[in-house]
């Protein structure tokens, strides 16, 4: 019974440490800056347009056919203040359907789309969480604010910072 | 006659009243228990700390739908609950609190109690067969197995207790105990005590008879809403039976020396020992496996009740020769050490010995690879 | 030494990548394997994996062999024709061939002869069709 | 009671008899059925156990409550795109899952991984080992009824993952290797939080020692259910940890050292009786060597290209591989056949659980009905790749 003894004493001893969880709902433990949460599109500021040209290879590259998009002509272009000939004219994600690859991420040539750290979107219908280009665009910019995204060709060689 | 019943309803009515705040706070207390020992904080929402989690808990039982399975045998199905239930508390009739605290102070309180405390099995194997439920039918057939044969080792340590004052009444046991407490003088008896009653209660490591990995709440494992709330009541009532006898019969009651000897002190010390015996019970279940049914089975027919048997020798040596005290509570100290560590010597030893072996020979291996290599 | 061993079965040898192959005809696989588990040389026990591919003419049943004695390993290969995929089982040889043939029967439809159980492994009884054989329709499932 | 009443016939085995009654003890077979849901069967898997008493006369396991023809669509899917799926096998070894269907692509195309990539997989290979035989060591423990172990092992598993999270940005489902490298390059402080992270492991690798290794009721529940020997074991394919628990050093990375285990200095603990103990006993002392491993790696580790120069999409030879590596569960091997398309031709997994459970039936005989949870634990299944 002496290593019963020594369980006992394990336990004990934990005891009287820290607990180690967290109470979630109030309580939300930081993701990392790598955090691969839903997928959603960037938001060029200095135009005020998408970085999407909806060139559809995101689309064509997604293991499970989640995306669709179309394009349409540039205004903007026409006007001469985008360099973007094509943009995005609609986008929706099913949610339900993303696996979280990250491989739209991969293939996109414009840093259009990234993985935000948007994680906590359950909906009670199947195929209820189908988000639409402003969705897309809302939930980009609030993940662009959060992070301080720049796009990757402007920093190339600049290494990502450390996370907690 | 009237007012005696009346007095008789009052003290019951209390009686349930007093079992079910116990309940309550035991479930919250093992709750707590538990997930400190795993370093979590445990019900946290409902009320300061959870403490109003079981009251949740209950209402929530109350209120669910109470599921029959069509080919129940419906009236087993539906007495099990109680034959389970009202021995549990009729035990309690004759428990005291205090020197005169007790709604009936019996003469032959601990025959009574024993006596009693046998009919829950019945229940068991009731709910076992009565679900229609293979894995029922396996629970209940554990659980007669396993309770009955736990019994004796129960019954011959109280024996041994009742050797000591000459009595089979808790308060003259417990006022036999103002200069040195039973556990002092049988450390044997206590143990056995504590491990069969742990047993008899169906908790971790003996709780084979609903294990939720192997047969998915045993006996219970159809019984939802009320009828399930009753089951839970019985087992924590009956967990509380045992750590409040484990404090009257070994650890001195309300009998402690130095202390005042006022009603609402003696009371506290009962109720502060039982909760202690109760919080070693929830940190056993926190910290061991379980044992398969024949080595349980094995454990208790081998192990206890023949220890049970030497602790009644011994004590019937200590009173027959009128040894010194000090001479029982040694000898029963060392049967107790000797049996664990025979118990160590046999199962951990071997296993740590064959571990030692086959990590040498694999870091052997392993250097003879590295040398070759280069 | 592999075509030593089995040169009265007509074995053709190959090589992929870091690996012999070997096929040798379906009428002398259970011959072979007892061979090849047998021959102290050899004594490939360990059958790691036991694959069927449909190369829409024929079926190849590839078992892929290790020595754990030896540490040495290679696959051999039996082709079937498509319209009669019949092997025998080698289930007496390895054991743990099992459930890989109750798999390729199962997926591929091949029979395996001399197996004792080839009910459906993965999918539900009363699946009708062989979904791993390249002419099952890939992209016709509806989302529920 | 509708207990299977005298005189009708019963199916049993497949075979309809007559109820099956012993003359001399009157007593009958009860067949029971353990899952789909089932506490102890760890994900949707079902056996039906035939027993007498407690005794186990017969057991039939049913599996493919989980299959997704993972095989058949990684025939439409590009091999980029296979990586997904493959974390997705077995989902608590998700890294050893990928890296082996890279390997595969990889030895077709020849490709030639950068160290700094290798380093990076050992590593989180690894750790995924640790992460994996954490769970199972918890979930083992809980099986034989010890409710403490199994917070413990994921207090230490959530410290693992969170340190995956911080490098491919997933806990589970990574989709981290690339054929050819990894996806990004580790982050600045991978050494310095693998060091602080493995403290608390060793740790609690000790507690589970002092816990419930050598506890004696433990010990009693495990020691001598479910052998299997050596032979029987290799004839009937048991793989992994459960094979080398019978006594058999068959560890992929010592016999046919891939990433870069040959450099690194480690032991493979085997057992002899090859009981349920045994099995416990092996993973526990993996852990340790897996820290170990990780240590080295770090300190061989140096800077460097993380990618060899490949295409974007992975179009491999016409010809055929097999890779295969040591997964926490066992040997998992992939058969890859290329067309010399973006997509192979025939991908075959050879799952270790599947061959694992396989083996299940042989080790139950005449076991108790409470030692069947046992041994179906110790073997460690993850159903998704049973089922693929």
């Amino acid at each position: 019974m002496l290593a019963s003894l020594k369980g006992l004493w394990v336990t004990l001893t934990n005891t009287f440490k820290k607990p180690v969880t967290a109470q979630y709902p109030k309580q939300h433990l930081p993701v990392a800056r790598r955090y691969m949460g839903f997928p959603v599109l960037m938001w060029d500021e200095g135009v005020g347009e998408p970085y999407c040209t909806g060139c559809m290879v995101c689309i064509r590259n997604c293991p499970t056919l989640c995306m669709s998009a179309q394009m349409m002509d540039n205004p903007l272009f026409k006007e001469g203040k985008s360099k973007r000939r094509k943009i995005v004219e609609s986008f929706e994600i099913n949610f339900g359907r993303c696996i979280l690859c990250n491989i739209c991420v991969e293939v996109c040539n414009f840093d259009a789309i990234e993985m935000s750290h948007q994680h906590e979107l359950s909906v009670v219908v199947r195929n209820g969480n189908r988000a639409t280009l402003p969705r897309l665009l809302e939930m980009g910019k609030e993940f662009q604010k959060e992070v301080g995204w720049k796009p990757k060709g402007a920093e190339e060689g600049a290494k990502e910072e450390a996370t907690p | 006659m009237l007012r005696d019943l009346i007095v008789i309803t009052i003290q019951v009515f209390a009686l349930v009243t007093a079992l079910t705040a116990v309940v309550l706070s035991l479930v919250w207390l093992e709750r707590k228990t538990l997930a400190r020992l795993q370093r979590r904080m445990g019900p946290m929402v409902v009320g300061p700390h959870g403490l109003l989690q079981p009251v949740a808990d209950a209402l929530k039982l109350l209120v669910k739908e109470d599921i029959i399975p069509a080919l129940a045998d419906k009236p087993l199905f539906w007495l099990a609950p109680l034959v389970v239930f009202v021995p549990s508390f009729v035990i309690w009739v004759t428990i005291p609190f205090a020197q005169s605290f007790a709604v009936r102070n019996m003469e032959l309180g601990l025959f009574f109690i024993v006596a009693f405390s046998v009919l829950s099995i019945v229940g068991v194997v009731m709910a076992g067969w009565g679900s229609a439920n293979k894995y029922a039918v396996l629970g209940g057939l554990r659980s007669a197995a396993q309770l009955i044969s736990y019994e004796i080792p129960i019954i011959m340590v109280v024996i041994a207790v009742i050797m000591l004052p000459h009595s089979m009444n808790l308060v003259t046991i417990v006022e036999g105990q103002r200069a040195i407490p039973y556990a002092l003088l049988q450390p044997l008896g206590l143990v056995i005590f504590l491990l069969a009653g742990v047993a008899e209660v169906g908790r971790t490591p003996f709780d084979i008879y609903f294990a939720e990995s192997e047969v998915m709440g045993g006996p219970f494992i159809e019984y939802s809403g009320a009828h399930w709330a009753v089951f839970f009541l019985a087992e924590y009532v009956n967990t509380f039976t045992i750590a409040v006898l484990a404090a009257l019969l070994f650890l001195g009651g309300w009998a402690f020396p130095l202390m005042p000897e006022a009603t609402w002190v003696g009371f506290l010390g009962v109720l502060v020992k039982a909760y202690l015996v109760v919080l070693v019970i929830f940190w056993f279940r926190g910290t061991f496996p379980r044992l398969r049914i024949d080595q349980l089975m094995s454990f208790g027919w081998k192990v206890l009740i023949p220890l049970s048997f030497v602790n009644f020798g011994l004590t019937a040596a200590y009173l027959f020769y009128g040894l010194s005290r000090w001479s029982l509570a040694l000898a029963s100290l060392f049967v107790t050490a000797a049996v664990a560590y025979t118990i160590y010597r046999r199962m951990t030893w071997p296993a740590r010995a064959t571990a030692e072996q086959r990590l040498a020979k694999a870091r052997a291996y392993r250097r003879v690879e590295t040398t070759d290599a280069r | 030494m592999l075509s030593q061993a089995l040169a009265e079965l007509n074995p053709k040898m190959s090589a992929a990548l870091d690996e012999v192959v070997v096929t040798v005809e379906r009428d002398a696989l259970l011959q072979a394997a007892l061979k090849l588990r047998d021959d102290p040389g050899l004594s490939f026990n360990y059958l790691m994996c036991l694959s069927v591919v449909d190369y829409e003419d024929r079926f190849e049943v590839v078992y892929h062999l290790r020595s754990l004695a030896k540490a040495h390993r290679f696959a051999l290969k039996v082709s079937l024709p498509y319209d009669d995929p019949r092997i025998s089982s080698v289930i007496s040889v390895w054991p743990g061939a099992d459930w890989h043939e109750r798999e390729g029967h199962d997926l591929f439809g091949v029979v395996f002869e001399g197996h004792p159980n080839l009910s459906p492994l993965l999918l539900y009884d009363g699946f009708e069709g062989y979904p791993g054989r390249k002419s099952y329709p890939f992209n016709d499932y509806q989302e529920w | 009671m509708s207990l299977l009443p005298l005189g009708e016939k019963v199916r049993m085995r497949g075979i309809s008899y007559p109820m099956a009654i012993d003359k001399q003890l009157d007593s009958l077979e009860l067949m029971i059925n353990v899952g789909p849901q089932h506490p102890a069967t760890h994900g949707v898997f079902r056996m039906v156990v035939w027993i007498d008493g407690e005794r186990i006369v017969d057991v039939e396991p049913h599996i493919g409550y989980l299959h997704r023809g993972t095989e058949k669509l990684c025939e439409g899917e590009q091999y980029s795109q296979i990586i997904t799926l493959f974390d997705r096998l077995d989902y608590v070894a998700n890294f050893n899952n990928e890296l082996v269907v890279c390997m595969a692509a990889e030895k077709l195309m020849g490709t030639e991984v950068p160290e700094r990539a290798q380093y990076i997989r050992t590593i989180l290979c690894e750790l995924n080992r640790i992460a994996s035989h954490m769970l199972f060591y918890g979930t083992f423990a809980l099986d034989a009824g010890a409710m403490t172990p199994v917070m413990y092992a994921f207090r230490e598993r959530e410290r693992i993952q969170s340190l995956f999270e911080a490098t491919s940005g997933a806990r589970l489902m990574h989709n981290y290797f690339r054929i050819g490298g990894v996806r990004q390059d580790a982050p600045d402080d991978f050494a310095q939080r693998i060091t602080t992270l493995l403290e608390p492991v060793k740790e609690t690798i000790a507690e589970a020692d002092r816990l419930i290794t050598f506890n004696e009721a433990f010990l009693a529940r495990t020691r001598d259910v479910g052998t299997i020997d050596g032979n029987t074991a290799v004839a009937l394919g048991l793989t992994g940890p459960s094979l080398r628990a019978s006594g058999v050093e068959y560890d992929v990375r010592r016999t046919e050292p891939y990433l870069l285990y040959d450099r690194l200095d480690f032991i493979v603990p085997t057992g002899d009786r090859g009981d349920c103990w045994d099995r416990f006993w092996v993973r526990i002392r993996e852990m340790e060597e897996s820290v170990r491993m990780v240590e080295q790696c770090l300190q061989q580790m140096q800077s460097g290209p993380i990618m060899a120069p490949t295409r974007r999409i992975a179009r491999p030879p016409k010809g055929e591989v097999y890779a295969h590596a040591e997964n926490p569960r066992g040997d998992l091997g992939v058969y890859l056949v290329s067309s010399g398309a973006d997509r192979p031709y025939r991908l075959k997994v050879r799952p270790p659980s599947f061959c694992n459970l396989m083996s299940m039936k042989h080790m139950m005989r005449n076991a108790y009905m409470a030692d069947a949870i046992m041994i179906l634990g110790s073997l460690d299944i993850v159903l998704g790749e049973v089922d693929r």
